[in-house]
């Protein structure tokens, strides 16, 4: 299958420039690599996916809330338009202290997507240029909604 | 150039004899379709009061009132999104879509239907009802 | 009584207040909004205006359902804007636009002058004023209404009918060279054996253009265009101010279709109809002068179904090198060609 | 001067622009987004999911929304390994397609109206509303259809649907060549929309740019043919592509994706074989919960590439459902290219890249 070797050869070239900073990495299914890296190299394996592998195209940034583990995920998308294959770079960061380095230098797309994740989760994107309310109104005050410890309010009874 | 400029003015010349679109909704209503989903109706007779329309309702737009010593679900139309989720769940069949779009209220209050105006079908719709007849290039679309 | 006779007096009456006077011109408006509503409608393959007036679902009465509605509104001026200009300009288009009517031969008088509220040999050059004066009252409605959108507007206005302006003039030189008198009545007796619309046909699409955008009209509506200045000056005007501002436009319609058809359509000749001519001959002449003031609205009409908008800097490019350069070479064809129809005008 | 467009105005719908205006150039732009924001993915943290389907499907309630209920099913679809018969992912391909037209006809007469051009605003919602016929006679609804279910489709295709559908195809078909005569090849809709707002193709992929604005800019990105999901490998299909990235190469090519669905369509009504069209004949095969992982679908709908990112931990509703909408994703663009243009240009860029308010706020 050669299909199935495109994606073991992204595999395996993250594995030899990044040895022991990559926690794991896998291919999930056909077209879908899995990359989960400390949050201190997020950038250069973002650069390096980037330009080397032709992960260009950012797909979405999302945050995933793991309550239980007092950590946040990270998640970054990338597809690459040459190789048809969608890579999820991913990064831990504590719950309590959420920082991480903004990627838009690598991806211009993920302008917004940090925005939302920000105001969602409240994980702050180091240079970043505009971190303000974006969906949200401007008078929010409440913790970032996507928390899991956001507690939706109550209907209006009628 | 000229021919760029000029044959939108004929076109639209042309047009201005065409068959008009619009349907005139108080003297005409479109025929609905066979699925076509309007308000929601119950079938009291059939209905077992097993709430699991109201379980999976996604707008709680049914729950389940006390009526002549039954349990029946009461509906509220202004929360209904008419995602048939409920008439599909429905063990018993008793949920089914009726063809009434037109059920606009002044107050909130008008739009809960207890279970037995909830179980009322709707008035038939006045006008004559007309649907495309025929699909003709050179005139347009015919409603009839 | 102003040295006027009894029978002259009812006669100054009738085209102050019938035709082409106030009635005439109202109806006009009245009917063009209407045509132009339900054309565009089925231009679209809508119905338009449907339950108002007699006649099943025609729609007859809406424009006059809509003033009345207007009429009844009520009357807000923003809170910081000039007041006294805010309120003046509304009634000074109006006012300005009606003007013109005054000046415009519509027929042969049976006593052998013209059908005229106003006669003067200079009656093309007092149309142009009034319609150079119309950019001040946009500029200054406007700023008057202190409003972002109203100033944009009001300035892009302003360069349109600048540059529009002297296309126009120019074109017009041509038919003055043509008719040697500034006369309308002089230039419609002029075209008596040919239309001038034969003779000079790139000033008449020239002027037929520069008409449409003078008038504001869909592929030169940018200084109302509602994607973007949302309407341009008159944004902030509501009730009878914003009817007054409509009104203007259409009288601006009824001019210009009139102008339009004495310069180049032969105004009134035209064969006489049989019923009406026995009546009187200043009937048939009317009935041809409508005629053709119809298709010259119906053609103005037709832009707003058929082209997109243009952009302001394309609007004053084609102006400034396309229109100027056309009407120029319009002046100087008529002046080389004089020799071949100077017979057929009887010069 | 700063000029604040919308949230009521004309053509922005429910955003606001922010503008810097020096008299009629724009210097400028920044996004007010939000006034139509639900919370979309924390209201599908708290429904099971098939509640979830009618949530997800007001995300682009008025467009496209069997191509946005299409990719949450599909997610969920992935997560639980189901597998759906053959029948119903021929109907879904009809359904998806058929509202692909749908929406890409309220985009062209956008578009028209953008440039003040109501013809082809009133032609195109006319053509529009036969397409939508055909999808109440498939679903019930004209807009929010909750089609596709988890494991099929909800419903089967209606007596004389066939016919009636080919019918409107070709009807459609020779319409199109109005359109162009009215409209593409209207030289003043030319001078309007050529050369205007051009974005280069390295700029749209750095900008991650999705759907036909992308492949306007000349880049050949199609999910149907990259990542065929449901049946799409089975159709014989082009993706067009732009050459210069202008507005008219966007505008123009939602008319050329008409013509290509017409064609999907086609195969579709042709090929489609007999069966079942849910995976158990009374749907209720389907496992109420998912098991705990992650799974990442990627849809083409009419506006773009939809991507759902549903993270599960085993129980009855999603423990996070990332929605990345086509819409979001080229929000970029504009800020990007609205920069020292007229103040008339602003509606064409803005409406040829066919944004949805609820798209981006979701």
């Amino acid at each position: 299958m050669s299909d199935k070797s495109v994606e073991h050869q992204v595999v395996e070239d993250v594995k030899a420039n990044f040895p022991e900073d990559v926690l794991e990495i896998d291919v999930q299914r056909r077209g879908r690599v899995s990359i989960s890296v400390k949050r201190n190299i997020i950038y250069d394996v973002s650069l390096f996916l980037r330009d080397k592998l032709g992960f260009d195209h950012i797909a979405s940034v999302s945050g995933v809330d793991h309550i239980d583990e007092k950590e946040f995920e990270v998640i970054y998308h990338a597809w690459s338009i040459d190789k048809k294959i969608l890579a999820a770079l991913r990064t831990r960061i504590p719950r309590d202290n959420p920082v991480l380095k903004s990627l838009i230098d690598v991806w211009k797309g993920a302008l917004y997507h940090e925005r939302e994740t920000w105001e969602m989760f409240g994980i702050k994107f180091e240079g970043h240029p505009n971190l303000s309310l974006f969906l949200l109104p401007e008078d929010w005050l409440g913790i970032p909604p996507l928390r899991k410890d956001f507690v939706l309010p109550k209907r209006p009874q009628e | 150039m000229v021919l760029s400029i000029l044959r939108p003015f004929f076109l639209g010349l042309y047009h201005v004899f065409k068959r008009t679109f619009t349907v005139k909704h108080p003297y005409e209503t479109l025929k609905p379709p066979e699925r076509h989903r309007g308000r929601l109706m119950l079938n009291m007779d059939r209905c077992i009061g097993c709430s699991s329309c109201v379980k999976i309702c996604p707008n709680k737009a049914l729950n389940l009132v006390e009526f002549n010593g039954r349990k029946l679900p009461q509906y509220n139309a202004g929360r209904c999104c008419f995602c048939v989720l409920c008439v599909d769940i429905c063990p018993v069949l008793a949920l089914s879509m009726t063809h009434e779009v037109e059920y606009s209220v002044y107050k909130k209050e008008d739009h809960i239907y207890p279970p037995d105006r909830f179980s009322q079908p709707p008035e038939p719709v006045k006008g004559k009802i007309v649907t495309v007849k025929t699909l003709d290039k050179k005139f347009g679309v015919k409603h009839g | 009584m102003l040295g006027l006779s009894f029978v002259e007096l009812i006669e100054l009456f009738i085209k102050v207040l019938i035709f082409p006077g106030t009635l005439f011109s109202l109806l006009f408006s009245i009917i063009v909004i209407w045509f132009e509503r339900k054309f565009l409608a089925r231009m679209h393959l809508r119905i338009g205006p449907l339950h108002v007036g007699p006649f099943n679902r025609l729609g007859l009465f809406q424009p006059i359902a809509d003033f009345l509605k207007l009429v009844q509104k009520e009357i807000i001026t923003p809170s910081k804007a000039n007041n006294f200009l805010y309120r003046l300009m509304p009634m000074l288009a109006a006012f300005l636009s009606a003007l013109s009517i005054a000046f415009i031969p519509y027929a042969l008088d049976p006593s052998g002058g013209y059908w005229v509220i106003f006669y003067t040999p200079l009656s093309l050059l007092v149309i142009l004023v009034i319609l150079t004066a119309k950019p001040f009252i946009m500029v200054g409605a406007g700023w008057a209404a202190n409003n972002k959108y109203c100033t944009i507007g009001a300035l892009r206005a302003a360069f349109q009918l600048l540059a529009y302006e002297i296309p126009i003039v120019l074109s017009l030189v041509g038919i003055v060279i043509v008719a040697r008198s500034f006369d309308l009545a002089k230039i419609v007796e002029a075209q008596s054996s040919v239309w001038l619309i034969i003779l000079q046909p790139i000033g008449f699409i020239v002027i037929l253009i520069g008409m449409m955008a003078e008038l504001l009209r869909r592929p030169f509506d940018i200084p109302l265009a509602e994607q973007e200045v949302v309407f341009g000056w008159p944004t902030e005007y509501t009730g009878v101010q914003f009817a007054l501002v409509m009104v203007s436009e259409y009288f601006d319609l009824c001019v210009t279709a009139s102008l339009i058809t004495i310069l180049f359509l032969g105004g009134w000749s035209g064969p006489a109809i049989p019923l009406l001519h026995d009546i009187s001959p200043m009937l048939s002449g009317i009935f041809w002068f409508l005629l053709k003031m119809a298709v010259i609205t119906v053609i103005i009409i037709m832009g707003r179904g058929v082209f997109p908008r243009l952009r302001i800097d394309q609007l004053l490019e084609s102006g400034w090198t396309i229109l100027i350069p056309f009407a120029i070479i319009q002046i100087l064809i008529t002046l080389a060609t004089a020799q071949w129809w100077l017979p057929l005008i009887g010069g | 001067m700063k000029l604040s467009m919308g949230p009521q105005h004309p053509v922005t719908s429910h955003f606001r622009f922010i503008l810097d205006v020096d008299g009629d150039a724009v210097l400028n732009f920044e996004w007010d987004v939000g006034y139509t924001h639900r919370g979309i993915e924390k209201i599908a943290e708290n429904r099971i999911y098939v509640q979830n389907i009618p949530v997800v499907e007001r995300i682009n309630s008025y467009c496209d929304s069997i191509g946005t209920t299409l990719g949450y099913v599909e997610v969920v679809e992935e997560l639980m390994d189901i597998q759906i018969p053959d029948r119903a992912k021929y109907l879904r391909v009809i359904a998806a397609e058929l509202n692909r037209i749908a929406s890409h006809l309220y985009a062209v007469s956008l578009v028209g109206i953008s440039a003040g051009f109501e013809t082809m605003l009133m032609w195109t919602i006319n053509d529009r509303e036969l397409i939508l016929d055909l999808l109440v006679k498939l679903s019930g609804q004209r807009i929010t259809y909750t089609y596709p279910t988890i494991g099929g489709v909800r419903w089967d295709m209606p007596d004389g649907f066939k016919e009636e559908a080919l019918e409107r195809l070709g009807y459609l078909e020779k319409r199109l060549e109005d359109y162009y005569r009215m409209m593409a090849w209207n030289r003043t809709f030319q001078m309007r929309f050529k050369n205007v707002g051009i974005l280069k193709s390295s700029d749209a992929v750095g900008l991650g740019i999705v759907g036909p604005n992308l492949r306007a800019s000349g880049v050949k990105v199609d999910v149907r043919k990259d990542e065929p999901y449901e049946v799409y490998d089975r159709f014989d299909f082009e993706v067009p592509t732009g050459k210069n990235g202008d507005s008219f190469d966007r505008a123009s090519m939602r008319l050329k994706e008409i013509e290509q669905s017409i064609v999907i369509l086609r195969q579709a009504l042709k090929d489609i074989p007999n069966g079942p069209i849910k995976c158990s004949p009374k749907g209720s095969k389907v496992p109420p919960t998912a098991p705990r992982g992650e799974a990442y679908s990627r849809v083409e709908s009419a506006r773009g590439e939809f991507g759902y990112y549903l993270v599960s931990d085993g129980k009855s509703k999603p423990y996070r459902l990332k929605i990345s909408t086509p819409s979001f994703r080229n929000l970029p663009a504009l800020p990007f290219l609205c920069r020292n243009i007229p103040l008339g240009d602003i509606p064409v860029i803005f409406i040829t890249f066919d944004y949805i308010p609820l798209d981006v706020d979701r």
